[in-house]
């Protein structure tokens, strides 16, 4: 519903998801992950009070890039990969709006490589969310840059060659501020966490693992054991199941035990990239999976290095430009 | 002054020629000031060499600058040269071509060492026997002449020598009797601070100008009268700095912030240059990391209610047609820069071509029409630029704005506009939502035009993509007959634009023997050329296509006036496969693939072959 | 088998509809083998839906199966349907508009329960009234039936209801007096090892097969006799599997490797899909990262001396732009297939279009020319790759193969060519290099043919790049002239290409009133629109035109034997605007953009006005 | 000179520089690093006696780019960027190449960012030059990924406000499997790391420091100085001028001392990655530039993945062919 009416009238009674509903009925195939994100994330605009003008949601091409269409804000479906690069250019003239990229690890990580790395690296002041279901959804079932080596998809039906990459360390490499991740099945984290994402000034980089029934189901299925999983939380020790997470400083590597045993459990420290990168690459597979904001950093956002060289235009400015066009050497004719 | 000797030419062509460290543009472009504030039109093209930075005396650092003067409107920097200045053999050897027979050579014989010569591939020196015996050679020792001018000033050899330009500029300015006090005061200011270079480049300039004198050279000093000029105040300017400054204009014009986004990329960088330097106008520059991203963030800001514009050259257009169609789909405004260069793939990065015209026209997948618009001529590339981006936000659609490398980096005179007497650009704001609260984003004017609904504008909300959308609601539709409705909005939308533009204006009689069509950076070669046929007594006219799509309805019917139709175009025939396209009119194409301009030879060549066939 | 009170037809057009999950491509496919077992000569579309996977009895996931058998040559999968299977009230609400009036329209009539009904935006059941008393509607409960048929094998419910289809194909097979045989063997090799759902299968098939039978249904039952078919082998193919063995085939005959990049991309995706299962046969495929890397990584593989190979749709094509540009410029072989799809942008994913003709053409920096040939059939695909591929390969240069949705998906039997009777293809190989121990990457042979020097070979080592090159020694040039020799060298080498195919046939009189102009998947249409025109006595012949690019020299004669020529295509004019930019012929455009083939009705109606006008 | 003679007589007389140059004449600036690199690179030809056949130098368009034409041996100068991609479709059909990559601190990480990034993660076998100048050479002075924030360039003549990427932290997390930095000032060293990467099987990235006298004069030129320059050798403590490198493990930080108070200098490992990515991130300013190999992983390659599923094609394959295609359902008609 775009409706004036109901702009205004947010003011006064209290907001659901249902304010930030659109008409249009949801077409993701039943059990899709996406419906999950979908929820909390029009929860999420509900519980910060967003203005529905003021935010926009822009995406690239995939079934999670149809998200925009289900959400009553502004929101542009663009082409596949670059929906980084319209944010840059849409911020960049409308600083005031709180812009929101959804992709997918297709959209992101393999066309899109390029626009997510540059963006993350410039900081530039919008969220990136990243539904990672390990393969590509919406042109039925091909291996993607998250998929594991040896998936057999449609694209290699003798099993994939190729080493995946690990969204949340690239996003660090390329100097993404806010780095978390989340799963589409703990509704209540995954809201924590786009809470974070909403609240952070800069690339916020999101990757949520998310279940696709259809082409790759259960990926993450191993993530519903308490114990593979890592709740970070700032300040506080890392500890999932009955374990502890322990650093072997000689080799820089994670380790885990019982918690009894654990004589120095890490502590979470979202401002050491040091640590986030150890976090990020725990390549054992007997570790669980850390969730939550792996590293959060503040530093100058783009748009506003952008605007500290830029002047602002004047209104009526035809004055200044006129001046413009005659600096330098003129003659005059008569 | 001297009593007048001087041979009184209607106009006269100049060309310094020189190593790429001598300085060359620089005293070409001194020497075009000049000829201006001395009132004379004047084109002129710099011919940088293609290299990184070759080395110093061989024939690929060769760089030389050429200027056309006259006595009446000049639209062209002229074929050959009746004046060449060559600072050393291999300038000499690479420009000689460019001289007319019995036309001026300059030469700083001090130069002409033997390593230079063999550097430039000459066994022995040219000057020493009878090879330049069609030209009016003149040896002058600059080297050693500008060391002695120099000398007060201390300066170590290899510096003394960098002010030889300013010899040679000044004997250019004493030839046509030019007043170098401009240029004086002009060293005053750029070498302030600097005071033994001050002097070395102030003394070298008057000793070329007294050299002349001296010399008794009387017989090589020409004359070119001031031309009748539009008055007001002008300034020089090359394509790209009009362009830029066009771009400007409209955005200002349209009471919109310009965002430009570009990618490097050879002729089309200095569009990104130059608006990098008007941040204090309010002018946002992004280099992107390639120009998929730089035509998506320009996407990204036109959605966000700028004037997104984003520059390339061939292959990045080609880089972009992706995104163009997007652009295309979702109706927003957008100006997209193409300055040619020539191709296929990366060519000759360096030099013109007008081999683009397919690209932009149908470098897309799908039926994505588009409206498109070619530069005529270096100033005009500021009007251009303002049409472009008029067409774009009054209809909201992407234009592709076609330059070429030529128009880029040639200059010419420009009598600067004021700006408050040019028509406002309208934005098609979208206004509050309908009375049932809904905001239909592809609700469309008379015209076939959406509505523009900036984010942050309460109400308006809308999601729109690349996928198919419903006529009036813009939602996602699959459905064919709304698709067909689509296409065929989108391509009426297109054609609809001509009916705000002005028919081309054919130049000459409405009847004749051969039609000369030009388009882009072709129309003043082939303007002087058809007034040259015509004063011969050739039936010829001349129509210039501005829009290449929509293509004016009138040129057929102008076109079934004459016998012949020739389209000279610096590629393979597209416009003419257009034209015979639209209007199925036996056009054909005079094409040149050099990497360079036509010359008047070729075009006369053409029109008389065309008459008498 | 019964006393025939069969309505003979010589052809009939049956409509399989239901929801996804209703597995009517399977029945659909079924039916298809048997009526080629048959005899019949037939094309089949699929018509899947466009979204992900919409909600079960939604009117958007709904999948319908369409097939025409005949007893002569079938081009097309047909227009309106003879008869309808609809399996719930969505499958009946979006296709009964595909159904002849009086056709045949069976119905699940045990589907059809309030809560479907809402779904398929029914009130009230349709079969409760008369809103199809223009139909002879057969409702039967088959949802009851199977769970009756079924009952013996203990499957829960919702399993049990899974064998619809096979119910649905059992009483197609009836009607057509088929033999079920075939379909229960392959029941028996499918489900091998799943006893359960074997048996209800194989229940439901002989349920559905007995029903019309007993429920004196006879009126209903339909003949189309066998066919006339060429004697031989035959399989079933659809486009995108036919282009698959097509490239294989070229490969084998050019003793070549063949080297697929692809990155998925609708409808292309299973060109990826399909080669990546021929490992085994010597096929390497790499899904890429991105359209770039997938035509790089061709380009390099072609360079390395394999048959590089890359596939995608509009917008892919799009991306590939840049990379096409530099193999015109190396001049190395690479087929580039681009499945069409209704653009622009996203556009219409899943629908048919033929808008790529102009990019395939055009959209490339520069003058970038390159053959282009169009697939007419989904058999046709076979040869049009191994065309493609010989051109590529014989006059190395990149050749664009244009095919669309309805052809990849559409089928229709194949005669299996005898490999071997197929002439080989003969790759350029560099010879030594030549007495002076040079190797000249650029030498060209008579046809302008530049020799293919693969790395390892010892002696040949060479660069090349997408820079412009000299002439016959390959070495950089920024030559001018040199630039427009190459650049008229690589038009004359692709306009020589022509020079090798046959001209294209004309089919009908050679003077005429209408001439019809078809290309790619329009041909059968075309074919069969006409050929019922002649019968009428309308004046009317046609012409498909195969190479895009070069066009055949002939058709500019051939077409002025008409006095209207119409060229059918699902584009706004594309082919039109090429034909009469080069034979100055007033062809005119029949368009259709709704995502779909051209009907009968159309192309008849089409003829008729222009034969009359 | 292209010359079958030389190729063969090459067995007898000892190679030299001389016999990998073409007629071509070098057209860098005066001055510029790419002369050294080149000289370098053709001297490490000469060493491991190449036979010029078999090598094939790809790269895209830049300054650095136009190496091919100067080494005789196959070569092909793509467009901007591409490089990595032609160099992996030439590897997987012509595995028994060995294909140089060359390219630019923009061709490789700016236009080209994506596909480095693909394959690297693929470990194609192929070894990647990235000369950095930290500027865009050819198109005469932008600014690139890796301009230092604050670089003034025609580009943005206020100020670069892009935080630059660290080639080699991106490569590690990309995946490349063997990972090293040199500098074109130092010959020997440069040398060595060459040869490193010949003598490497799998995806080795190589950046090398690079000298722009015209556009971007000596950024590099504090690594003149001993102790700015890290020299990495494996197995060996980590010293340089009188200084040895730490690690402060509790913030996963490195320091630097002079060696008599470092108790415990870090040695270093060329197979550890977490170490590689310590040694990659170090963004203190007081710390040296590590030069050397960083990383080094034996992992299997693409070209081999590829092969091990794809069975050989036969000669005269027409029949296993003519099989295929009648395989499935076929009927006959007579
Ligand atoms: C230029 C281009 N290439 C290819 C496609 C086809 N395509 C659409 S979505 C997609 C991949 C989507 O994967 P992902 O981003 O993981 O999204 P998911 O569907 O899994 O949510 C591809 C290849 C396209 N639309 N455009
Ligand atoms: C598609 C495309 N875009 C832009 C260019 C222009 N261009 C050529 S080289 C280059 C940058 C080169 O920088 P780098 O890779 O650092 O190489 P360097 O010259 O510094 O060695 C650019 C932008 C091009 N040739 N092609
Ligand atoms: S294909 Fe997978 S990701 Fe896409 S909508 Fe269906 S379940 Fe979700
Ligand atoms: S511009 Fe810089 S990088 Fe390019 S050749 Fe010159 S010095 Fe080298
Ligand atoms: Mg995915
Ligand atoms: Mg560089």
């Amino acid at each position: 519903m775009t409706n004036l009416a109901k702009e205004t009238s947010q003011v006064d009674k209290p907001l659901s998801r249902k304010d930030y509903q659109t008409d249009l009925e949801v077409r993701w195939c039943p059990g899709c992950g996406d419906y999950a994100i979908l929820a909390q994330f029009q929860k999420l605009l509900a519980a910060i009070g967003a203005r529905k003008a003021e935010h926009v949601v822009v995406s690239g091409i995939g079934c999670s890039s149809r998200f925009p269409y289900y959400i009553d804000t502004y929101g542009l479906h663009g082409i596949h990969g670059r929906a980084p690069a319209v944010a840059t250019g849409l911020k960049a003239v409308n600083p005031d709006l709180t812009v929101w990229v959804v992709t997918g690890d297709g959209d992101g990580l393999s066309i899109g490589g390029n626009q997510l790395l540059h963006a993350l690296r410039r900081n530039v002041d919008i969220k990136i969310l990243l539904f990672n279901n390990e393969v590509y959804g919406l042109t039925k079932g091909q291996h993607s840059p998250t998929s594991p080596e040896g998936q057999r998809s449609r694209s290699n039906p003798d099993g994939n060659t190729d080493r995946p990459v690990d969204p949340v360390s690239l996003a660090l490499a390329a100097g993404a501020t806010l780095v978390a991740r989340a799963v589409d099945t703990d509704a209540a984290h995954l809201q924590g966490v786009l809470r974070a994402a909403a609240d952070h000034r800069g690339a916020a980089f999101v990757e949520i693992l998310q279940n696709c029934p259809i082409f790759n189901d259960t990926p993450f299925e191993a993530m519903k054991f308490e114990d593979r999983r890592l709740y970070l939380e700032d300040g506080a020790p890392m500890l999932f199941g009955d374990q502890a997470l322990s650093l072997d400083r000689d080799t820089l590597t994670l380790r885990a035990a019982s918690t009894a045993e654990t004589a120095e459990p890490l502590v979470h420290d979202r401002r050491s990239k040091a640590l986030a990168r150890v976090l990020a690459e725990a390549a054992d597979p007997s570790l669980p999976t850390p969730l939550g904001v792996l590293y959060a950093e503040d530093r100058p956002v783009h748009h506003e290095l952008m605007r500290a060289q830029v002047q602002p235009r004047e209104s009526g400015g035809l004055g200044r430009l006129q001046d413009r066009l005659a600096s330098g050497p003129t003659w005059r004719v008569s | 002054m001297n009593a007048p000797v001087r041979t009184e030419l209607p106009a006269a062509v100049v060309r310094f020629a020189g190593d790429s460290g001598d300085g060359m543009q620089l005293a070409g472009n001194r020497f075009t000031l000049n000829a201006a504030y001395a009132g004379n039109d004047l084109a002129t093209f710099p011919d940088f060499p293609a290299e990184i930075r070759a080395p110093a005396g061989s024939l690929a650092g060769v760089s030389a600058f050429q200027i056309q003067l006259g006595d009446h409107r000049v639209y062209t920097a002229g074929d050959a040269a009746d004046v060449l200045v060559a600072m050393n053999p291999a300038a000499l050897s690479t420009n000689l071509g460019n001289l007319k027979s019995r036309g001026v050579l300059i030469v700083d014989s001090g130069a002409f060492s033997a390593k230079a010569l063999k550097q430039a591939g000459y066994e022995t020196s040219p000057l020493d026997d009878d090879r330049l015996a069609d030209y009016r050679v003149v040896p002058v020792d600059m080297t050693a002449l500008v060391l002695e001018a120099t000398k007060p000033y201390g300066l170590k050899r290899r510096e003394a020598l960098r002010a030889r330009n300013f010899f040679a500029l000044g004997m250019a300015l004493w030839m046509f009797d030019r007043d170098p006090g401009d240029s004086i005061t002009w060293i005053d200011g750029k070498f302030q601070g600097d005071e033994a270079v001050l002097q070395s480049n102030t003394a070298a300039l008057k000793a070329g100008w007294h050299f002349g004198e001296t010399a008794e050279l009387a017989d090589i000093r020409r004359q070119v009268n001031p031309a009748r000029l539009d008055p007001g105040l002008y300034r020089n300017i090359t394509g790209n700095e009009a362009l830029s400054l066009g771009l400007m204009a409209a955005a200002e014009l349209a009471g919109l912030e310009l965002f430009m986004a570009g990618y490097p990329i050879t002729p089309a960088s200095d569009l990104l240059h130059f608006l990098a330097r008007e941040k204090q106008l309010g002018v946002k520059t992004f280099q992107a990391e390639d120009e998929i991203a730089a035509v998506c963030a320009a996407i990204g800001a036109a959605y966000g209610g700028a004037l997104g514009v984003t520059a390339t050259s061939g292959p990045g257009l080609a880089l972009k047609s992706e995104a163009l169609g997007l652009a295309v789909a979702l109706e927003l405004p957008l100006v997209v820069v193409d300055v040619q260069r020539a191709g296929p793939s990366t060519g000759m990065p360096t030099k013109t071509e007008q081999s683009d015209l397919n690209q932009a026209m149908y470098g897309r997948s799908g039926e994505a029409p588009l409206p498109v618009i070619a530069a005529s001529s270096p100033a005009d590339c500021f009007s251009a630029a303002i049409e472009a981006a008029r067409v774009a936000i009054e209809h909201m659609t992407p234009v592709i704005l076609l330059s070429d490398a030529s128009l880029a980096n040639g200059a010419e005179p420009w009598l600067i506009p004021d700006l408050s007497s040019l028509e406002p650009i309208r934005p098609p704001l979208a206004g509050p939502p309908e009375d049932d609260g809904a905001f239909r984003p592809f609700q469309r004017d008379e015209r076939g035009v959406r509505p523009w609904a900036i984010p942050g504008t309460a109400g308006l909300q809308h999601r729109i993509g690349g996928l198919e959308k419903e006529n009036v609601t813009g939602h996602i539709s699959y459905d064919g007959v709304n698709h067909e409705l689509m296409s065929t909005l989108r391509r009426e939308k297109v054609e609809g634009v001509g009916a705000a533009l002005a028919a081309p204006e054919l130049d000459g009689d409405e009847q004749g023997d051969v039609l000369l069509v030009s388009w882009g950076g072709t129309r003043g070669a082939v303007r002087d050329a058809v007034a040259a046929a015509r004063a011969r007594g050739v039936a010829v006219s001349h129509l210039h296509v501005r829009w290449m799509n929509p293509l004016p309805a009138t040129i057929g019917n102008t076109a079934r006036g004459f016998r012949r139709v020739i389209v000279p175009e610096l590629n393979d025939g597209q416009l003419t496969r257009r034209l015979r396209a639209e209007y199925l009119i036996d056009a054909r194409t005079l094409s040149l693939m050099q990497g360079r301009p036509f010359t008047r030879a070729e075009l006369d060549q053409a029109i008389v072959e065309a008459a008498e066939s």
